[in-house]
């Protein structure tokens, strides 16, 4: 089995660095066809190991190499498959392969095809690490790594300065972030003395709770930056610049996911200290409302399912930390599906619409794009958890957990977001779909996107639609390592009136949404309409101003004290004080210089002046010998010892 | 009526006089030839110089082996006194009188060394030199501090332009001040002590307590005044700068060494015994003397334009430095004191040199001065090997490891660490920071500007002859290679100065 | 010839550079390849014969110097210098391959080759004196290559570096004589041998106070907040070759000077200067940070970034535990090979366009990628990507010094951060957006010459942060020593609870590795 | 007050050696200034002699035999220098001498 | 009674002369008032007994020195008035009367140890001049010969510096121009 795990980690590496022997050259169609069948290969074995653990085999454990060893320190390179990371490998290795088939064609026209492909594999790689890691130390190899990868991604064109800003942004974000997660394991080695997971969580039950509550808190800093978790939110929307593939893999499905895998693998932590719990809760269910209450009025095609992203992150933070672990993860693997579609779907759209993204001016895609419109709209189905989709068991479920939790706040948050998210995700629909050919008025004629672009894309609407139907194998498989809570409603009435509840609040919604979007009326908004000049509008279509506030009070300020660091800090004070004390001796010699006037008579008059002074000298001291009694006794009269 | 004396010659002891009598009768010598013969070369003289104190350092080898065996000896009515100082400082006198004597042997010719009488003076002075060194009489020292005196008053003047009278008649007349000086300061102490003799003076103001300070104070104030004019302490340093300057590039570098040399001694046998008897004036006055020569030369040296006169002010600097160990006083400032002359002669010597082979006889127009640091610039482009040698004696000067001077520092703030003057070592080594900085000037013009236009490539070495460069390359060897010769001088140098008592 | 490898390693390229001014002008490169390969290859052969398994001292060499005053030359090697002296001799030899034409090129690859004795014999001297006889002679190249092959600052930029380095190292000396005279009080001997000073316990008000004046030596060598300010400017003026050979040699001499020295001389001292001078550290790193994201010359910004990477190792040093001390050790190397590839970068750029400035620059990843590529790798390795050697020690540093304080390790952690805000910015200024100044259109990529220097560093970079273990493992045999001898030798409660006990704690690494297993 | 003592005759040094240090700083012409060290060296004399007749003792007239050597001997140079410096520049002023300063 | 009488009338004799010395403006004054003070010092030698010494006085200092004073005032023609820029008057006046007053307020104080044994003591009934020669030359019989060089010194350096073409540089001359002349007066010149 040891040998399959290598090859799933391997494979995506051997991949990108194939790419990378192409980087400088020319698009290649092998350099995107290699990393494909190699991720290929990866998924092949990941479901090996995946078969391996449903039929009852080990955990597969292996320790490559030492990586650091010091002092009492030891980091192998250790690799665990356990039923948490099997799932994870499963979908990162699904999405990722489709993914890199779909930017085949995606990417066709793109100069820097291959160097694409050797981000893409390299970040596959870097999530498998990510997720495969037997220790935390691994585990933050793979979050930097994801973290440098999704650098390069969104970068990608970086003749784009919005794009390159939103790039350094998203590092620079998940820096702050990771500071905490670094932190976090500083205090896990210092109280556990390892960092290997098993041995860590062993020890935990028997340290202070303080203590837990601290890592539990620092390592939950580090996943609200990979998870885009308030405050840390802003990178993901600004993201979007990166090319549509990347953010289906990358800002949708597997790396934004990490912060809940890290919670759900840290769960012997978090189950120690539940007020913690509650917390992630709490701010994952005000994420969920927050982005959702974005996503209304934007006008950004991806920025809308990014913040749809961070609203379904909101979710699974508060199944994880209401203890529901294997409902985070479960919701995590579903979202993965629906929401790559989701995004692979928009890809094809901004193809077809030559990279517009406003979708107020397109309208009536469903023709040209017939297939694309089916899996967007299955895709949004399944997100806004419509029966039996996939989204409606993971998120009910997580409903569910809140109510039986006792969490009523959590609770309404979460089910007035799930009405918001059926709204947005269908405005979106309509808005694109439906309605009034728009795009006209431009001139773009669009064209559905290569066969094997939506062949390559059908694993996932498969997946979106059937996933929900894995639940118990999945249940059965994860709670081998995971609490293993049932979450039931007590009486089968509630159940019902809450499940059927919950379907209609989220068709009613989808009805609004058709109802004022789908409609020919629709036109491009210029900034007069009354809903634009609204308050609230202007609140969230601004996104509650915070990348202003961002920019304008730590940007700046940053920048600007930066300036003065270095302008009048540096180089007018340290460095001053240095030059001072050089220019004071200088200036002191060039100044005393004059005693040297080179006429003898002022040498003479030195000469006779320094015997003088020093006579006087003589006669003090000499007086003061000779009375040195009575020097006392006035000075003990005064006082002075 | 007075009873006949009688001497028998072997309480003479005149060997102790032997040294000083070698160079005397070279100069009378000298004075005889050219009476027979006038109108003969200088390099006859050169090699008479050199050949009489050959001799000279053989007849002090002899007495540090008498020395050696017998420890202090004393002779010719116990006048001469030959003790480790009094061979060490006779050893580095004549060492550096040997290498300064074939610098006469340029290729341009300057009108000192037309004249015999240059080389019988010069010997004179020598042996003047020997004489204060060599003796602790108070008359015997001021006699041989003015013989030599005005036999370097004389040297100085010789070199025949104004700036060489001008030095001349400033250092005479401030020498004239210092003499008085000295002869008030001899005066105050015999009249406490009833005698010239500083062994005396310390056991007779030893005997009677020091009741009579303020008369010492004042007698060392004077003798302060005239040694410290002589080792150019400030304020009484006012001459070196310009004296330097008038005088020709190998005269000043000698006389940065040997007549200080001889001063030091004086200094060193005069000061010690009343700091150690607890002149707590004197050590706070020698502090700032020490510290506030050392300061201020350095400053002033920092703002020169011209390298001679840099390196005048940086000698004042480093004599402060020196000074230091008279105001320690232990066997290891001491040694410290010795090592640190011996290693910079050498240096010194050999800077100056290099200023002398590239002495030029008409300034061209673009230089104000015989040695301003623009002449310099680019030197390593024009004439590395001299450039590099320059440079080598800069990095010295200013204590970079593993150069000559570095050991002599090393040795001689030890000795202040040693002592608990722990602020003294600090202000010592800061000191040798800024010093330093005017060093690394002249390496800055050498190394790293551009040759000034129209300075030939010879320019560095326009005087130079094989003489010179000889010496150069002395210099230079003994610079660089200090290191190796170091364990053996220092255990040579340490016993001396411990079986001296000092 | 084992036995006098070190003496072999210092004096070689000495005596090669003296026999190379006879060599004509144009063969002098080839020249110098070869002896700085010769060299490389008997630092190779010393890391071969090295016996990691041993923490003491190896290849030790001695010979009387002056005997009179206790100075002795006296040599050995540890893991902890081992690694630092090969990368001396692996920089010169790709400095002096990669070096483009200069003027007076005969007179730069002499001056490098000293250097490279006086590199080579600060990490192998084991007494004082002959240890400052290297540090203070290493000025003296450096001040030439600055000087004449500088900036139109360079005049100034030299004569800073070296006063400002030689007063600190002139109070530093002050220190030694000290110390050797408290040896001389305790023992009736002089003595300057390192290993003599490290069993002699001092009382701690002694220690205190020589602790500043080494700390005054090595903080402005190093250099620490505030005595940082001569770098920007030597960095700054100094040509490629002195940059990277400043920054990834030079500058190892001060922290590698606090763990030979500092530490195991006074480790009650240093447990008392622990919270200021991780003071000092954070504000290296953070202030340093700011004022590199400032600047508009991106080597100025290496520069800067030198001092806030400097931070880091100073607070891994006083972390005083085994993580952190190897921490920093690893991290010196780390930094040699990142800033030092950092600046080689920046020289390939201003070869071409002889201009730092960034705002001149921009889209360069059109033009150059392979440069870019490179850049990239490098820019990520210094702003402590995992994976990459900068990682292994940084985080080594951060960690160990998280036992001593929690609070100012997160704020020294900020360093990840603020490192990436600048060094990101820079980049993006650099080679991303279109390509606007028409100067630049046609600049040709790296070419073979310059990747024979890359390409290694590359490949060093992500190969020890891959696997440090063949560096990490004699720094810590190393390390553990000085840190049981600090344990051993400290005096005050403080220090003895602060500096870890070894003995117990090897134990618990034996279960946990076995546990690992 | 009548009994003339050693401190007198010290005192009467000490008075004319101050007047010689007048002489010293205030002379202008060089000349005139060579005559005022010939005072200080004159005005210590007369200490040697008193100190040497009140203590019985013959040193103090070897040495103030020994200074008027001196005094004499410094006058020959000075002189010498004096004439080379006047026959250049046809004045012994020492506010003209002052081409090297700083 | 008289040597108390002597020492004031001399003592205020030399005084004054000395203060004319310093102060006067003509040279010619000032030349016959030090040579008047000289005089009148060697009579506190005769006060003093010290025979020798004030003949020695008399002889070299009145006769010598001031011989050759007066040459050299003849040569540089100051028998008119000098005119001497004076600069800073109070800072000569200040130093002059601290030096003044701090030597002679220390002086005037006894001293405390006059309890001195004289190492080359007067001996009652023998001339002075007899008891000097002994003692010059026996242990001051270096120093004498050493007095002797300087005394060739100084007329060496006299020679050298007022005879001996001192007029023409060769210092300042051109190597080919020294050449010539070396050429020209071949066996004449000293070069």
């Amino acid at each position: 089995m040891e040998l399959y795990l290598y090859i799933a980690l391997f494979s995506p590496l051997v991949g990108s660095l194939f790419a990378a022997l192409f980087a400088a050259s020319p698009k290649s169609l092998i350099a995107g066809v290699v990393p494909s069948l190699l991720l290929f290969t990866s998924f092949v074995a990941s479901t090996i190991l995946l078969v391996n653990i449903l039929s009852g085999g080990d955990i597969v454990h292996v320790e490559m190499m030492t990586w650091i060893a010091t002092g009492n320190l030891y980091i192998p390179f250790g690799f665990v498959v356990d039923q948490v990371s099997i799932t994870m490998m499963m979908v990162v290795t699904v999405v990722s392969t489709v993914v890199h088939v779909y930017s085949i064609g995606y990417m066709d026209h793109d100069k820097s095809f291959n160097r694409f492909f050797a981000w893409l594999s390299a970040f596959v790689f870097s999530m498998m690490i990510l997720v495969m890691s037997d220790n935390f130390a691994g585990l933050f190899i793979g979050w930097e790594g994801v973290g440098l990868c999704s650098w390069g991604l969104i970068g990608f064109w970086y003749h784009k300065e919005s794009a390159t800003w939103a790039a350094n942004e998203a590092f620079i974000m998940n820096r702050i972030a990771d500071l905490g997660m670094l932190i976090g394991i500083f205090l896990v080695y210092w109280n556990t003395g390892t960092l290997q997971y098993d041995e860590a969580f062993a020890v935990m039950p028997a340290l202070n709770s303080e203590i837990l509550t601290w890592m539990g808190i620092f390592l939950f800093v580090g996943a609200m930056g990979k998870s885009a978790q308030f405050p840390l939110h802003t990178w993901l929307a600004d993201a979007m610049e990166g090319p549509t593939p990347v953010s289906a893999l990358i800002h949708a499905a597997t790396m934004v996911t990490a912060g809940v895998y890290l919670v759900v693998r840290a769960n012997p932590l978090y189950d120690l200290i539940p007020h913690v719990g509650l917390f992630i809760a709490s701010l994952g269910a005000f994420v969920a409302l927050f982005a959702a209450s974005m996503a209304l009025v934007n006008r950004d095609m991806k920025r809308i399912i990014a913040y749809s992203t961070l609203s379904q992150l909101g979710y699974m933070f508060v199944a994880a930390g209401l203890g529901a672990y294997w409902v985070a993860l479960f919701h995590l693997m579903a979202h993965a599906f629906f929401k790559a579609l989701l995004f692979l779907g928009a890809g094809n759209v901004m193809h077809a619409m030559h990279d517009e993204l406003d979708p107020f001016k397109m309208g009536g895609l469903k023709k040209p794009l017939k297939w694309t419109f089916i899996m967007m709209t299955l895709a949004s189905v399944a997100l806004a958890g419509i029966y039996p989709f996939a989204g409606f068991f993971s998120k009910d479920l997580i409903l569910e957990v809140s109510l039986i939790e006792h969490h009523y706040i959590i609770y309404s948050v979460l089910l007035f977001t799930a009405g918001l998210t059926a709204f947005y995700s269908f405005r979106l629909v309509a808005l694109i779909f439906h309605g009034e050919e728009r795009y006209k008025l431009f001139g773009i004629d669009p064209h559905e996107a290569y066969k094997f672009v939506l062949i390559a894309m059908s694993p996932l609407l498969i997946l979106a639609i059937i996933a929900g139907s894995f639940k118990m194998t999945y249940f059965e498989m994860v709670t081998a390592v995971l609490p293993a809570t049932q979450y039931h409603v007590h009486s089968v009435v509630t159940y019902w009136i809450m499940t059927i509840g919950t379907q209609l609040f989220v068709l009613l919604a989808i009805a609004f949404a058709y109802k004022k979007y789908a409609n020919n009326r629709i036109t491009v908004p210029n900034g007069t309409s009354k809903m634009e000049n609204r308050l609230c509008y202007k609140i969230l279509s601004n996104q509650y101003y915070i990348p202003y506030v961002y920019e304008e009070y730590i940007s700046k300020p940053y920048r600007e004290l930066s300036e003065v660091f270095w302008k009048h800090v540096d180089m007018k004070v340290v460095d001053a004080s240095v030059d001072g004390i050089a220019n004071i001796i200088y200036s002191t010699g060039e100044k005393t210089r004059t005693m040297q006037s080179g006429n003898l008579s002022t040498m003479l008059k030195w000469m006779v002046a320094g015997t003088v002074a020093l006579l006087s000298l003589a006669v003090v001291f000499g007086l003061a010998v000779r009375y040195s009694d009575e020097i006392k006794l006035i000075f003990s009269g005064l006082g002075v010892q | 009526m007075l009873e006949p004396v009688n001497v028998s010659l072997e309480s003479l002891n005149l060997m102790t006089l032997a040294p000083m009598l070698i160079p005397i009768i070279g100069a009378l010598f000298i004075l005889i030839i050219d009476i027979v013969k006038p109108n003969l070369d200088k390099t006859l003289y050169v090699m008479l110089s050199l050949l009489f104190l050959l001799l000279d350092l053989g007849a002090i080898a002899e007495s540090a082996g008498i020395f050696a065996v017998n420890g202090t000896v004393m002779g010719v009515f116990d006048v001469m006194l030959i003790d480790g100082l009094a061979i060490l400082s006779q050893l580095i006198i004549v060492g550096a009188s040997l290498l300064f004597i074939p610098l006469a042997l340029t290729h341009s010719r300057f009108h000192e060394f037309s004249y015999p009488e240059f080389f019988a003076l010069f010997l004179f002075m020598i042996s003047g030199f020997q004489f204060m060194v060599a003796t602790d009489n108070l008359i015997l020292i001021f006699v041989g501090l003015e013989t030599a005196s005005l036999a370097l008053y004389t040297l100085i003047a010789m070199h025949n332009r104004d700036k060489s009278f001008e030095a001349a008649v400033k250092y005479f007349t401030m020498g004239a001040l210092a003499a008085g000086f000295f002869s008030f300061g001899s005066m105050v102490f015999y009249a406490l002590t009833g005698s010239v003799e500083i062994n005396q003076i310390a056991s007779v103001l030893a005997a009677s307590n020091y009741a009579d300070m303020g008369y010492v104070l004042v007698g060392t104030v004077f003798m302060l005044g005239s040694i410290g004019f002589k080792v150019s302490l400030v304020p009484f340093h006012t001459w070196t700068p310009d004296v330097y300057e008038g005088a020709s590039a190998a005269l000043a570098g000698y006389m940065s060494i040997v007549p200080k040399i001889a001063a030091f001694i004086v200094a060193m046998r005069f000061f010690e015994f009343l700091i150690h008897s607890g002149v707590v004036w004197l050590e706070v006055i020698l502090y700032i003397a020490v510290v506030v020569t050392m300061t201020a030369s350095n400053m002033w040296a920092l703002v020169q334009s011209d390298v001679k006169r840099m390196l005048a002010y940086s000698s004042i600097s480093h004599a402060g430095f020196v000074m230091a160990a008279i105001l320690i006083g232990t066997t290891q400032s001491n040694s410290a004191f010795f090592l640190y002359w011996i290693l910079f002669s050498f240096t010194n010597l050999g800077a100056f040199s290099m200023l002398w082979i590239s002495r030029q006889k008409h300034l061209p127009n673009h230089q104000r001065t015989d040695h301003s640091y623009d002449k310099f610039a680019g030197m390593i482009k024009k004439s590395p090997v001299a450039a590099v040698i320059m440079g080598l004696f800069m990095l010295s000067l200013a204590g970079v490891p593993p150069f000559a001077l570095f050991w002599g520092k090393l040795y001689m703030i030890s000795s202040a660490v040693t002592s608990g003057y722990t602020v003294l070592a600090l202000i010592m080594a800061l000191n040798s920071a800024i010093a330093a900085y005017y060093y690394l000037k002249l390496i800055v013009y050498m190394f790293m500007k551009e040759p000034v236009t129209g300075n030939h490539e010879h320019v560095y070495a326009i005087n130079a002859t094989l003489a010179l460069k000889t010496i150069i390359g002395f210099a230079a060897i003994g610079t660089v290679f200090a290191l190796v010769a170091l364990n053996p001088l220092l255990e040579f140098i340490t016993t001396f100065v411990y079986n001296s008592g000092y | 010839m084992l036995d006098h490898i070190l003496s072999i390693l210092i004096f070689f390229p000495a005596l090669a550079a003296v026999l190379g001014f006879a060599i004509q002008k144009d063969s002098i490169r080839a020249y110098g390849v070869a002896v700085a390969t010769v060299e490389f290859a008997l630092s190779l052969w010393l890391w071969f014969s090295f016996d990691s398994d041993v923490s003491g001292m190896q290849f030790m060499e001695q010979l009387p110097l002056v005997p009179a005053f206790g100075i002795n030359y006296i040599l050995g090697v540890d893991g902890i210098s081992l690694f630092i002296i090969i990368m001396a001799a692996f920089f010169t030899m790709i400095g002096i391959a990669s070096l483009t034409d200069t003027k007076d090129e005969k007179n730069m690859i002499i001056t490098l080759l000293f250097l490279q004795m006086t590199m080579v014999g600060v990490f192998v001297a084991l007494d004082a004196i002959v240890f400052y006889i290297f540090w203070e002679l290493s000025l003296v190249p450096m001040l030439y290559i600055i000087g004449a092959w500088g900036g139109p600052l360079r005049v100034y930029a030299s004569v800073k570096f070296f006063l400002y380095t030689f007063t600190g190292s002139l109070v530093m000396l002050v220190g030694m004589l000290f110390m050797a005279y408290f040896y001389f009080q305790a023992t009736g001997t002089w003595s300057f041998a390192i290993l003599d000073w490290y069993r002699l316990i001092l009382p701690e008000s002694f220690q205190l106070w020589l602790f500043v004046a080494f700390f005054i030596g090595f903080a402005i060598k190093v250099p620490m907040f505030p005595f940082h300010t001569w770098l920007p400017y030597a960095h700054g003026q100094a040509p490629t070759i002195g940059s990277v050979i400043l920054a990834a040699i030079l500058l190892k001499m001060g922290t590698y000077a606090f763990i030979r020295f500092s530490l195991p001389l006074f480790p009650d001292a240093s447990v008392f200067y622990m919270y200021p001078i991780a003071v000092l550290a954070i504000i290296m790193i953070i202030y340093t940070a700011m004022v590199a994201y400032a600047q508009k010359d991106i080597k100025q910004l290496v520069a800067y970034s030198s001092v806030s990477h400097m931070g880091v190792i100073i607070l891994g040093t006083f972390a005083l535990n085994v993580e952190g001390i190897s921490g920093s050790v690893f991290l010196m190397i780390a930094h040699g090979i990142v800033s030092g590839a950092l600046f080689l970068l920046v020289g390939v750029i201003y070869d071409r366009r002889h201009t730092k400035m960034m705002s001149e620059f921009g889209g360069l990843a059109h033009v150059m990628p392979r440069y870019a590529t490179i850049f990239a790798i490098m820019m990520m390795a210094a702003v402590g990507m995992p994976l990459m050697i900068n990682f292994v020690g940084e985080f080594l540093s951060l960690l160990g010094f998280y036992q001593q304080s929690h609070i100012l390790t997160l704020l020294a952690g900020i360093a990840i951060i603020v490192g990436a805000i600048y060094m990101l910015a820079a980049y993006k200024k650099m080679f991303f957006g279109i390509v606007t100044n028409e100067a630049n259109r046609n600049l040709p990529d790296v070419n073979k010459r310059e990747l024979v220097a890359l390409i290694p560093l590359v490949i060093i970079t992500i190969w020890l942060g891959v696997y440090p273990k063949p560096i990490l493992e004699p720094i810590n045999n190393s390390v553990e020593s000085i840190v049981q001898l600090m344990h051993d030798k400290s005096i005050t409660e403080e220090a003895k609870s602060r500096i870890p006990n070894l003995v117990k704690a090897i134990e618990i690494t034996r279960t946990s590795a076995q546990g690992a297993n | 007050m009548m009994e003339i003592g050693l401190n007198h005759y010290l005192v009467l040094s000490t008075i004319l050696f101050s007047i010689g240090l007048v002489g010293v700083i205030r002379r202008k012409n060089l000349l005139m200034l060579f005559f005022a060290t010939e005072i200080l060296l004159n005005s210590v004399n007369i200490s040697f002699a008193a100190i040497s007749h009140f203590y019985g003792d013959l040193t103090g007239q070897m040495f103030a035999f020994f200074v008027i050597a001196i005094a004499a001997s410094e006058v020959a140079v000075g002189l010498g220098l004096l004439i080379v410096w006047h026959k250049r520049h046809g004045n012994i002023d020492l506010e003209q001498m002052s081409t090297m300063r700083g | 009674m008289f040597e108390a009488i002597a020492f004031y009338l001399f003592a205020f004799l030399t005084i004054s002369m000395f203060y004319i010395t310093v102060t006067t403006s003509q040279a010619l004054y000032a030349l016959a008032a030090l040579a008047a003070g000289m005089i009148f010092i060697s009579a506190f030698f005769f006060i003093l007994g010290a025979d020798f010494l004030g003949a020695i006085q008399i002889v070299v200092y009145s006769g010598a020195v001031m011989a050759l004073y007066a040459f050299g005032m003849m040569f540089f023609d100051t028998t008119r008035d000098i005119k001497e820029k004076q600069g800073n008057r109070a800072i000569v006046f200040g130093l002059s009367t601290i030096a003044a007053t701090l030597v002679v307020v220390i002086f005037a104080a006894p001293m405390v140890s006059n309890n001195i044994t004289a190492l080359y003591p007067i001996i009652e009934g023998a001339g002075n001049t007899q008891q000097v020669g002994m003692v010059l030359f026996t242990k001051y019989l270096v120093p004498f010969e050493v007095a002797a060089v300087m005394l060739l010194v100084a007329m060496i350096a006299g020679i050298v510096l007022a005879g001996k073409k001192m007029d023409l540089s060769l210092t300042l001359m051109s190597d080919d121009e020294v050449m010539k002349l070396k050429n020209e007066q071949n066996k004449k010149v000293l070069l």
